[in-house]
């Protein structure tokens, strides 16, 4: 039982990942209509705002000492700057927080990219065949990496959360089941809220806001909207820099979770298509919703017991749920007709 | 159509078909003369290093290059050295090989066994390559082997350590200087059963290919023979990035060390995981709880971070290392490019002048000469004691280290420190017991 | 000539005279010159050349007809992979049954899948087939490795049975033939100080993409390529017209998987080694980069992405600062280092950066990929008339 | 007996009674009209006999056969084609191919693999496209893009379509639907001329009466889903239930 309830926390974590990858995508790919395959790249960079954030807090200076290495080269000695200016301690906690304070570092960021991105490219795209789209945006997504690789390297980087997130919460004394039967790690748990804000969020946005409604009205029929001298083209802008954004928070947040790498987002575009699509095009509640069952049917999936009975099932399970999903249900979960079918 | 295989460019690029200005077709019939494939021109000899450039172990390929290059400066004459003066055998004098210079190609492996064959044959038929070495994965390594088999020309494997390179996909024309699978369990038990104890109940989660599955095979029985019990094995997707799903019931599974057969990516993210859901700092069975991960390397650690503070694993080499052989390699391999080698970049170094070094004292570069001047050759100085090229299966047997990740690390090369260095006696096996064929040697021609 | 009109004969020429001159073609600089690294005329890199040509020939077949964008085409061409190994191992050397096995395999496959992702259309019908390629990828890199050999890839062994076959002699494992003329075996002339290959593998595949060629303007031309056609540009009316559309998409969609399987065949045949990576959506993207690249709908333009991609990443990938090194070095030492520091992110390891920005470019100026670059330089030359669908290739209008 | 024989048809959509006890017969070779103003459920009706949609209760004969549970293409198998309310066409085809397709359909059925065979040399079938189009007088049109061409061009090469497999039964949905008064004409003339020159029986849905009363030969007049009345097109012109339900509403 215990095992159960910990593979639901599991599942609903993974699940947030899914669907707040899923939720940038379909913004731009369910709604735009765009096939973004570049949004990997988005979540990829924006969890290299992280990066960038804590190699600059602690980016090393010249102390004047020199030190002999073993393996024969004489280096100077160095120091994060940061120690220089607020003193060792305030600054080892400064570059200690770099992944929540790459969140404010990264929403100005990432809005600028994705503005730049549906500016400088997307939009000469929005009327060309979907062929056309993939090919600039895949072109795009290597593009974007190998700007990463060049100058982050290819190997993985750790990005830990701040110390004081490091442990785990328990939830099994709380329930009454024994201590430390089913603990949960701190930094989980502040990401599945994370993803349940953010989402809301964005939800409210869409749904409360005149913005969101022009942006809706858009969706489902840009030209009426345009005749009505709305300026849509501007708002869908705007929306690609939010769906930008959104992606790239999904990368933040997750740095502490997976040691991001330059190539973390083309591990993630094959699923967040797949969610997006089980979801139903046109569809953010879908999206979301597939996210969260994706995830748990993950976790599921992972569980020893299962595996002994089905052996490999870990490897499928996604897939084979999104097909038998696709095949019950037409248009995916929530799907709205007539978007994407042909 | 008459039949060869014979690539001759290294004889064309050399300048032997002096007539370049004659119109008159000439055409090349088969290249008996030198009896195999490639057979390099009087001035320069050509090998291939193919290494992942792009995928997740570019940063591993681009170490392995720098090795290369560096074994080839030194086997031209060029920097200090290196090794040359640390080995046993003295053939090597600085003059490239058989007094033909050293220049070499390189390709992208991409870690897929498709792509490091296609850049394997571009080495062979484009370039005329004598010799292809690198990669950081036993698939490429044992595609590449086979390939290089059927070409007629010596591999030297890079960074692989699947029991099946040299055990049931072993070939005539393979070698492989790193240790491997079977290797790192019997190195490691010894070493788990001093600091953890004989009564330990160990799970294991199992990257879910070949090269994982020799390693948990491997580590499973040295520790069960030590009196470890193995509770559960749990295969992983290779794909896997959030491995929260597999490490969360560790705890209550009545185990008491987790034990990751993941390597690269895969490690990292298992343990930032097992640590996550604090596994390195909670209780089982009355004892510390435990993670070991039978393979380590420096990247891996760097990736890591943190977290692999205190944890126990296996390596081939580390730049640390007291002999001579390695002081030598790392500080010149630290002049050159400002920080010590990898394990990878140490395996390619070593590999590639054991080949120049067996070339020399075959006097040839024929393939089978080469394979015969390798096969059952022991010596020393390259940094892991003494060591024996064993001709039943082609693979180096010689110490192995046991490594931890350092409490208290000085610099971001600094994160290993040797636990112990298993003597070879200790981790040789009789070669039939992974099965396969060596078959005969294909010089090609 | 040969059931086609004039202008598809020629085209049919075109390609069957750059197959056979490909050696000569493609090795266009002098051996040892600094330009020989460009130099693609070796016998792995022209086999893969048409091999990838018959994959994409064959999946623009489905897409360029009939507008289904099938994401997990790379399952058939695995599938037919190890279905060739396997026939290899256990049947005979020969590659004949070889080839012919994965076509089989290959479209029993594409039945199978195709039957149930046919039940949907547009991005739903694409994820559908993405899955099943990745179900097929996933398994036969773990769970199925007893069969597939797993991560390592399915290899010829000296124990395989090949019970057609001789007992061989000595320690090797015989290489893939075809009545005993080895793929592997080349000719090599020499002329100056140019070198060219011809090599039996090459022209076994070489052969058999001209004749996929043929067969693929045969069906764009037949009825049954109509009908598909007519299916892309009107599902509604199709239905109406008394049309039933899911046999003519399941048949399309066979023939399309028998493509991909021949294809494996071919690269087995080539090089007997079948690894589970060929399954991946990587590689299924590969050849829908590869169609689009070169022209959607068009009958030469998969060939020519096909060709493109290969090129950069067996020959960029190649290049390294040694080489850039001995390019420049008539430069003065500044001018040298400059040059090879500009270039040096684009190479080698930076292919693939280069060749995200050959995606961009082309898409971008070339709105119908490779072809309408060569329709504008043709125009630029002749002048004479307007680009129109009587071409020889039978463009889809991109705008509408 | 008619050709087209409906009879108790029910159809609801939720709580939406759509079709309720519909009676019809459509007599061989005439020209009928079912009229009716929004929403009287002339469109769902039409789905019934094409196979779109599935009546809840009824039966639908076509010449002593039911096309109940039947596909829409093997109703058209059948003899029964379809003219849209928006021309649907193979806009990406060429004028000539828009016309091989439905005649293709017509000699294989609905399925037949003909994958190496060339369209060329189909000699005969081309020339009785291009009969066609003469008749249509679309003949220098041939190798134009479908999509390109103007409205009314779309709906005279629809209805080539249509012809061209020689249907049995024509099922017309608001033909001249959006067309100028002008193209509307040429349209009337078509179908007049179609209509007096084959032994083809329509059945026409109509908005507009100036075509409805220029064209048919009987007349349904279709209210909330039931039948109000069906007379000849004098008879309708001066029913008071009509004026009451439908002339009098729009007019």
């Amino acid at each position: 039982m215990d095992q159960f309830i910990l593979q639901i926390l599991n599942g609903l974590d993974k699940g947030s990942a899914y669907a707040l990858i899923a939720l940038g995508l379909t913004l731009i790919f369910g709604t735009l209509g765009v096939v973004n395959f570049a949004h990997g790249a988005l979540f990829m960079l924006g969890a290299f705002c992280t990066v960038t954030l804590s190699r600059f807090l602690s980016f090393e200076v010249d102390t004047g000492e020199v030190m002999k290495t073993a393996w024969g080269t004489e280096n100077p000695v160095t120091e994060p700057w940061i120690y220089g200016t607020l003193g060792e301690v305030t600054g080892q906690t400064v570059i200690d927080w770099a992944v929540p304070l790459s969140i404010l570092f990264s929403i100005p960021v990432m809005i600028g990219i994705g503005v730049l991105m549906e500016r400088g490219l997307i939009k000469h795209f929005y009327k060309r065949p979907h062929a056309d789209q993939i090919l600039v945006t895949f072109g795009l997504a290597i593009v974007l990496q190998e700007i990463i690789k060049y100058y982050f390297g290819a190997n993985q980087i750790a990005t830990p959360a701040p110390a004081a997130f490091v442990g785990s919460f328990d939830f099994g004394s709380l329930i009454g089941f024994d201590a430390n039967s089913i603990i949960y790690p701190y930094w989980r748990i502040i990401y599945f809220c994370f993803s349940l804000v953010l989402i809301a969020a964005v939800f409210a946005f869409l749904q409360f806001t005149t913005f969101g409604m022009v942006v809706r009205a858009g969706m489902s029929d840009r030209e009426t909207v345009g005749l009505l001298g709305i300026n849509i083209d501007r708002r869908f802008t705007i929306m690609f820099g939010i769906a930008a954004a959104v992606a790239g928070l999904a990368g933040v947040m997750y740095t502490p979770i997976v040691s991001p790498n330059y190539h973390m987002g083309m591990d993630f575009l094959v699923i967040s298509f797949v969610v997006v699509v089980v979801g139903g095009m046109g569809s953010l509640g879908g999206a979301v919703l597939a996210g969260f069952i994706l995830g748990t049917l993950e976790s599921f999936a992972s569980m020893q017991f299962v595996l002994e009975r089905l052996p490999g099932i870990n490897q499928i399970v996604i897939y084979l749920a999104a097909i038998v999903i696709l095949l019950t249900r037409p248009r995916g979960l929530l799907g709205r007709k007539g978007v994407m079918e042909d | 159509m008459s039949k060869t295989n014979v690539t001759r460019r290294g004889v064309l690029k050399t300048g032997a078909v002096a007539g370049a200005g004659l119109a008159l077709p000439t055409y090349l019939a088969a290249g008996g003369h030198s009896g195999f494939a490639n057979a390099p021109g009087d001035s320069s000899v050509t090998l291939g290093f193919n290494v992942p450039q792009t995928g997740p172990y570019a940063d591993e390929g681009a170490d392995e290059l720098r090795a290369y290059e560096l074994a080839v400066e030194h086997l031209n004459g060029g920097g200090d050295g290196g090794m040359l003066s640390t080995f046993s055998s003295q053939e090597l004098s600085g003059n490239g090989i058989l007094g033909r210079k050293v220049e070499y190609v390189t390709g992208d492996t991409q870690t897929k066994p498709d792509a490091a064959r296609a850049s394997a044959r571009s080495m062979i038929e484009k370039d005329g390559a004598i010799m292809i070495t690198g990669g950081s994965s036993s698939g490429v390594a044992v595609a590449v082997q086979a390939l290089c088999q059927e070409a007629g020309i010596i591999f030297m494997a890079g960074l692989t350590h699947s029991n099946d390179t040299t055990g049931k996909d072993k070939k005539a024309n393979g070698f492989r200087h790193f240790f491997n699978s079977y290797m790192s369990g019997a190195a490691l038990a010894p070493i788990l059963a001093a600091n953890y104890g004989t009564s330990r109940k160990a799970y294991h989660l199992t990257a879910d290919y070949n090269w994982g599955y020799t390693t948990e095979e491997a580590v499973r029985t040295s520790t069960e023979a030590m009196g470890w019990e193995t509770v559960a094995a749990v295969k992983t997707p290779l794909a896997q990035t959030d491995f929260s799903s597999y490490v969360a019931p560790v705890l209550n599974s009545g185990a008491d060390v987790l034990v990751l057969n993941h390597y690269g990516g895969n490690m990292v993210n298992s343990l930032t995981s097992a640590v996550q859901f604090g596994l390195r700092t909670a209780q089982a069975n009355g004892q510390d709880f435990q993670i070991v991960v039978p393979l380590y390397s420096r990247l891996m650690a760097k990736g890591a971070g943190a977290n692999v503070k205190g944890i126990f694993g296996s390596t081939n080499w580390h730049w640390s290392l007291p002999d001579a052989g390695s002081q030598a390699f790392t500080r010149s391999f630290g002049t050159k490019y400002g920080f010590p080698p990898s394990q990878a970049a140490h395996t390619c170094y070593v590999q590639t002048l054991l080949y120049a070094d067996a070339v020399t004292r075959a006097g040839s570069f024929n393939p089978c000469a080469v394979g015969e001047a390798l096969e059952g050759f022991q010596f020393d100085g390259l940094g892991n004691g003494p060591t024996l090229y064993r001709a039943e299966d082609h693979q180096c047997f010689k110490d192995v280290l046991v490594v931890k990740g350092k409490e208290n690390p000085d610099n971001e090369f600094d994160l290993l420190e040797i636990v112990e260095v298993t003597p070879a006696a200790q981790v040789t096996y009789d070669a039939s017991i992974f099965g396969g064929e060596l078959g005969s040697c294909n010089p090609g021609a | 000539m040969f059931g086609l009109n004039t202008k598809d004969t020629r085209l049919l020429l075109i390609v069957a005279l750059l197959v056979v001159l490909a050696p000569f073609l493609l090795n266009p600089f002098p051996e040892g010159s600094a330009l020989a690294q460009f130099n693609a005329g070796y016998p792995d890199l022209m086999q893969r050349f048409v091999i990838f040509g018959v994959f994409a020939i064959g999946f623009n077949i489905l897409f360029g007809l009939t507008g289904y964008l099938s994401f997990g085409h790379a399952a058939f061409l695995g599938a037919g992979s190890y279905a060739g190994v396997w026939m290899l191992k256990l049947l005979t050397i020969n590659v004949i049954p070889a080839i012919i096995i994965s076509t089989i395999v290959a479209g029993m496959f594409a039945l199978l899948i195709g039957f149930i992702s046919l039940r949907r259309s547009g991005i739903y019908f694409s994820i559908l087939t993405l899955a099943f390629a990745q179900m097929a990828f996933a398994l036969a890199a773990s769970v199925l490795t007893p069969i597939t050999g797993g991560e390592t890839g399915l290899q010829t062994s000296l124990n395989d049975p090949r019970i057609l076959d001789a007992a061989s002699e000595g320690g090797n494992i015989p290489a893939p033939s075809i009545f005993g003329l080895q793929m592997r075996d080349s000719f090599e002339l020499s002329v100056g100080e140019w070198l060219f290959t011809f090599n039996t593998g090459y022209y076994l595949s070489g052969i058999i993409m001209v004749l996929a060629f043929y067969v693929a303007i045969r069906i764009f031309r037949s009825p049954f390529g109509l009908m598909l056609k007519a299916i892309k540009s009107n599902q509604q009316r199709m239905h109406y017209t008394g049309v039933n559309t899911r046999p003519y998409m399941l048949a399309c969609f066979v023939i399309s998987g028998m493509y991909a399987g021949l294809a494996g065949g071919l690269m087995v045949a080539m090089d007997p080694l079948a690894g589970a990576e060929r399954m991946q959506w990587t590689a299924s993207g590969e050849v829908v980069l590869m169609t689009i690249l070169g022209g959607t709908g068009t009958l030469i333009g998969p060939v020519l992405g096909a060709g493109l991609i290969k090129y950069f990443e067996n020959i960029f990938s190649k290049i390294n600062d040694n080489l850039l090194h001995q390019w420049f070095a008539f430069l003065p030492d500044g001018m040298e280092e400059f040059m090879v520091t500009i270039i040096h992110p684009f190479i080698g390891k930076g292919w693939h950066l280069t060749l995200g920005l050959l995606f961009m470019g082309v898409v971008i100026f070339l709105p119908g990929g490779l072809v309408e670059g060569g329709q504008r330089i043709a125009r630029l030359f002749s002048r004479k008339k307007p680009s129109g669908k009587d071409g020889a290739t039978t463009r889809t209008e991109p705008a509408e | 007996m008619g050709i087209l024989e409906i009879k108790d048809v029910n159809k609801r959509f939720g709580g939406l009674q759509a079709l309720g006890d519909v009676n019809l017969s459509v007599k061989q070779n005439t020209v009928h009209a079912i009229i009716g103003p929004n929403g009287a459920g002339k469109s769902t009706l039409l789905n019934c006999l094409v196979g779109k949609l599935i009546p809840d209760t009824g039966s639908v004969m076509f010449d002593g056969q039911s096309v109940l549970g039947r596909t829409p293409y093997q109703i058209n198998q059948m003899g029964i084609s379809r003219v849209f309310q928006t021309p649907e066409i193979f806009g990406d085809l060429s004028v000539i191919e828009n016309i091989m397709i439905p005649l293709f359909a017509k000699r294989d059925g609905a399925f037949r693999l003909q994958a190496i065979s060339s369209v060329d040399s189909q000699t005969e079938m081309r020339e009785r496209a291009e009969e066609m189009l003469e008749e249509v007088g679309m003949q220098d049109k041939r190798h134009m893009h479908a999509a390109s061409m103007s409205r009314g061009d779309k709906r005279r090469l629809e209805m080539a379509m249509c012809l061209i497999q020689e249907p049995r039964l024509l099922l017309l949905d608001e033909p001249t639907a959006g067309m100028a008064r002008a193209d509307t004409n040429n349209t009337i003339d078509l179908l007049k001329e179609i209509s007096s020159t084959r032994n083809i029986t329509m059945a026409i849905i109509e908005h507009d009466m100036h075509v409805v009363f220029s064209l048919a030969e009987r007349i349904t007049v279709l209210a909330q889903g039931t039948p109000l009345v069906e007379d000849t097109p004098d008879n309708i012109k001066g029913h008071p239930k009509v004026r009451e339900a439908y002339l009098g509403e729009t007019d």
